[in-house]
């Protein structure tokens, strides 16, 4: 309480290196700040949107971190339209990093992550950071799992699809089911759309493992002032998911209204 | 952060060293969200809407975004008065905040005694009573349209308190002049205006309102021309100090509403996109101010009506 | 442009091909603006505000802009009940345009004379009260106002003339509800909902007001949220059909208001940027219903409030 | 009254050609209509604003219409600084021609142009596609006359500054006095400021000589849906600059109540 959650929330501005476009309805931007950028796996960045006369700015996963910042992006509305067409050279402002990442891997800890979507773009900067993980990468079909190429870089990748058009057919609680039961899983990392996050976090309550959930949340502001992301604590009341998340202990959330309002 | 005499302005009993205020909900308690040291460099604070007793909020989607605006429907979630006493006011006090506390309760007895609560400590400069607030049942959004109720409110809350109280109006109220001239008369020190408008948002996808609670509050640009329409009308009408609110983002923003005759602002959905807004505004005004030679006090209600 | 039966819709005893109507004051009288022979696609055409007499309107500037929306105070400029019967009307009626015919009087006699002058004339599907203009001060707004007198009006009109009445409510009504009931009982056909609501805007390099009427209302994608909760609220409150106003501008828009309760929509300051729009939602709105095999009757206030 | 004053109301794609800056502040857009458009000097367009999120459309005098459409624009706002930046290649969209122009020049009819600022475009429109006319073009000073270079290919150029910076010292009256007091003028065309216009409106009448005014006015259409772009009439009521006008004869308007405003 007495502390500022952040030190500094000044939009920084950036300019964009390239915006390549990894499948139809995805963009992976990449921008070099005018600064270093500190970020820690899970973090976010709230995301100015240039020139589609919008008013709140964009929360987006961080995916990489180093001289540039990277995020994947899929389109679903004006703002990610706009985002994915920038070009080299374009200036977008944002604040980051926001919220609190993954922990980092403790010595010896074996993690499984399991990623949906572009739930997949947190899990692959934790990866990157950390001793190989398993990844486990679920998807409708075959052209959702977009990052496969690069996820399977940084983790050892298990593929799951609905329809069985690539990897595993059925849900990623099916391989998670199996990895968790095999047992020496010390704990779960999981971001992607609430139905899946909400089955892991089961899972992994069954197993006793511990998990963590990367969340989202319709946001206004992406740092503590409006109070508008949040959450179901399991506890009673509310979590934040731009201040005391966006990775959040699975236990300490209350997944089934969020369920029913996706319903 | 410039701060001259050009810009110092009065709500009342209360000296500000620039008119540029935050909006009650939009800065946490003025030490959470960014370092209390910048608040104090703020006119004032108005920290989020404070109950007797702690309240979570209403169940999400909480927001959405609307076209040059967003709704909300927070539901007045805070940590009640005991912990902002304890917890936030030392802090706040300690870095020179000058602190507007926004307070609402369901029945007048409530108001009362959280005013009462509130009168024991040290360093707040003033009450602002949120009677408008359309996100709760209980949020006392009845106190607000009617002028009698609000002026026996704001009666209660001086009586127990001794503290200066501004009376934030709503938009929906039948007839806010009334309203206006009530809360004068009752005593008010100043009244700021205004508070969100109701609105809703569909998914028409999945057919579902985008709020939980269905209807939320509108603010941010959208609404900027209807607030400043209120100011008018109310600074007009009255003759304590009006506070300007409603999608304010620039020094043209909080020119205008000066102009139409607000003695300060509050800026509120801007600092969302950009919690830095409030004091490039200062640093804007000052400029501003500085190259006209001219003063805040000199600018308010100023707006050229009636000369065509 | 398709019309097929996917679309119909009820206002009253009006059967419309599609719910897709021009709000009045943004189509001109239906057949200057676009080709009657255009007009003639839409559900109907509301036309511009009508008097007894002609009117010139006021001085300007008359319009700006503002987020999201605009400002009018265009006070009402009319040709005048003779000028549209003589001239108007023959082209709209050749053409097969359906036409609702908005009305204002400065006094009840006066709405009497204009509906039963307007009721000797063949073709006109239904009048449209406006009771609720911001922009002139006989504009009649304090009908829209108070409850008693807006149906007191409407029984008046009716008795008048014969014609299906649809009253367009202000949403500055201090109980917008019970207008909405008073106009039920008194004999409406149908509700429209919302007209502009007041604001103003200042140009700060000069101190002027950008209107020289000083306030106008506010119309455009601003104020949606806030019709669209009106449209649900009175909806809700009444059995009649309501025809949502206030911002619409394509088909997701139009969805909107129709799950929120609307039975049809009227769309006005979008016309202004892409005169075509009324076209292109009613093509979207076909696509939509054909590929959902689902119909504008089944939308109808379907929306999923309170499964949460 | 029974016909429409417009055959065509739909939106026209056309792509940006170029958007070259004849000084700060101005831009010459030139764009290629998807087909011909038949446009009279005097005419002018509604230009949609992209990326701006404005709302309307913005007025603007064509300059020049042939194979591509050209504008003349000064950045006053936020539409006109967006429009100003188009790129070659860019897509805008707009409806053209609008509204009334000059009536072509009779055979030996004498006229004289009177312009001001931007308000040169529709004159230089005119010069071009006439018997090579006299045109006065006034500005604070010499960096004002922007289109200078272009005036004096069409027209026989007297340049006018307030400064003196550039041609006569005075304002553009100075030298329409004088011509007009030398006899033998037609007609005189005005396009500028307000104060400019009624001016020259006035000389004109002093002098029995016939003025057509081009008008500005706030405009929510540009096609006579919105009644916002009244000027006062002499004659009592209001014209309509975009559907009336925007040239109009000067001897109709009442310019005094435009002037108070404008102060
Ligand atoms: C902490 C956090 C991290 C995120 N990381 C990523 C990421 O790495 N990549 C990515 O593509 N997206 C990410 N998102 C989601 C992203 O912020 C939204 O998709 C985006 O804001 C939508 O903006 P829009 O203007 O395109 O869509 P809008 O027009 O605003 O909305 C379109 C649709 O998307 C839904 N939507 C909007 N915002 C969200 C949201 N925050 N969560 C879920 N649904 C939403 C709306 O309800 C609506 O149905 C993240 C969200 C959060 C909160
Ligand atoms: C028929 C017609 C022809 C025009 N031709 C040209 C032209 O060839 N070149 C050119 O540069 N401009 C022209 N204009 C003016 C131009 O339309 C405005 O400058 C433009 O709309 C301003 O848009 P903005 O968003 O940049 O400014 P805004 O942000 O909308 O306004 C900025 C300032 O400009 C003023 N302004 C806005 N619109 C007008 C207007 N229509 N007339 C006068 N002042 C205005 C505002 O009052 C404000 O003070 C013409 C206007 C009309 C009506
Ligand atoms: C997320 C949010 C929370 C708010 N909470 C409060 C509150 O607790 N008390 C209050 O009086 N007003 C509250 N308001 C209203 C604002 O203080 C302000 O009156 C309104 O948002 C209009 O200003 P703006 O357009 O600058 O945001 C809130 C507004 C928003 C957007
Ligand atoms: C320029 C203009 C003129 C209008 N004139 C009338 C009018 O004569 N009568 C009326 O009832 N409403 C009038 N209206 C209100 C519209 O019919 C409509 O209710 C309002 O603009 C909201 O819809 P919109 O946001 O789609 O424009 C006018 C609106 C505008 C913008
Ligand atoms: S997004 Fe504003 S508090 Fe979390
Ligand atoms: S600009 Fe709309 S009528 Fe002229």
């Amino acid at each position: 309480m007495g502390e500022p959650r952040h030190e500094n929330l000044e939009l920084m501005r950036c300019s964009v290196v390239d915006c390549s476009r990894p499948a139809r309805g995805y963009g992976i931007l990449r921008v070099q700040p005018a600064g270093p950028v500190d970020a820690q796996p899970g973090q976010f960045a709230m995301l100015e949107v240039p020139r589609a006369g919008t008013l709140l700015h964009r929360p987006m996963s961080i995916m990489d971190a180093g001289d540039t910042l990277e995020f994947l992006i899929r389109e679903v509305g004006q703002g990610t339209r706009s985002l994915v067409s920038l070009q080299a050279g374009d200036e977008i402002r944002m604040i980051a990093p926001l919220g609190q990442g993954f922990a980092p891997a403790m010595q010896g800890q074996r993690e499984v992550l399991v990623g949906g979507g572009v739930g997949a773009s947190p899990l692959i900067f934790h990866a990157a950071r950390n001793p190989r993980p398993r990844m486990i990468y679920g998807g409708r079909t075959g052209a959702d799992l977009v990052m496969r190429e690069r996820a399977s870089r940084v983790a050892d990748l298990v593929e799951v699809t609905e329809d069985g058009s690539c990897g595993v057919e059925g849900m990623a609680t099916g391989p998670l089911s199996d990895v968790l039961d095999a047992g020496g899983v010390d704990r779960v990392l999981t971001c992607g759309p609430v139905p899946m996050m909400a089955a892991v976090a089961r899972l992994c309550a069954d197993h006793r493992v511990s998990c963590l959930a990367c969340m989202e949340a319709l946001m206004a502001c992406g740092f503590g002032a409006c109070l508008g992301c949040a959450v179901p604590s399991r506890q009673g009341g509310y979590l934040y998911v731009c201040s005391d998340g966006p990775v959040l202990d699975a236990m300490s959330v209350l997944f089934e209204p969020l369920l029913a309002a996706a319903r | 952060m410039v701060s001259t005499d050009r810009l110092m302005t009065r709500v009342g009993p209360l000296v500000l060293a620039n008119p540029v205020m935050t909006a009650s909900g939009t800065w946490g308690y003025g030490h959470d969200v960014q370092p209390a040291a910048l608040s104090a460099k703020l006119g004032a604070v108005c920290t989020k809407g404070l109950s007797l007793e702690p309240r979570p909020g209403n169940p999400p989607p909480r927001v959405c975004e609307t076209p040059a605006g967003m709704l909300n429907a927070i539901g007045l979630a805070n940590i009640g008065v005991e912990a902002f006493a304890l917890q936030v006011l030392p802090v706040l006090r300690q870095a020179g905040v000058t602190v507007i506390v926004n307070i609402f309760a369901k029945s007048v007895g409530d108001f009362a005694r959280l005013a009462e609560r509130l009168a024991r400590e040290e360093g707040i400069g003033a009450l602002e009573l949120n009677v408008s607030c359309p996100n709760v049942h209980e949020g006392g959004i009845h106190f607000g349209r009617d002028p009698h109720m609000a002026a026996a409110l704001t009666r209660t809350v001086i009586g127990a308190s001794s503290l200066p109280v501004v009376v934030k109006l709503t938009p929906e109220a039948p007839d806010i002049i009334s309203v206006a001239r009530a809360c004068e008369q009752a005593g008010a020190c100043a009244l700021s205006a205004i508070n969100t408008i109701r609105g809703m948002a569909i998914d028409v996808g999945t057919r579902r309102p985008r709020l939980a609670m269905v209807y939320g509050g509108l603010s941010g640009p959208a609404i900027r021309p209807i607030a400043l329409r209120i100011v008018h009308e109310v600074s007009h009408a009255v003759s304590i100090p009006v506070v300007g609110i409603g999608g304010i983002g620039s020094v043209e923003d909080t020119l205008a509403f000066l102009m139409a005759g607000a003695s300060a602002v509050q800026i509120g959905t801007a600092s969302f996109a950009d919690p830095m807004t409030p004091f490039r505004v200062i640093e804007d005004l000052a400029r501003w101010c500085e190259s006209r030679e001219t003063t805040v006090k000199e600018i308010i209600g100023s707006v050229r009506t009636g000369e065509r």
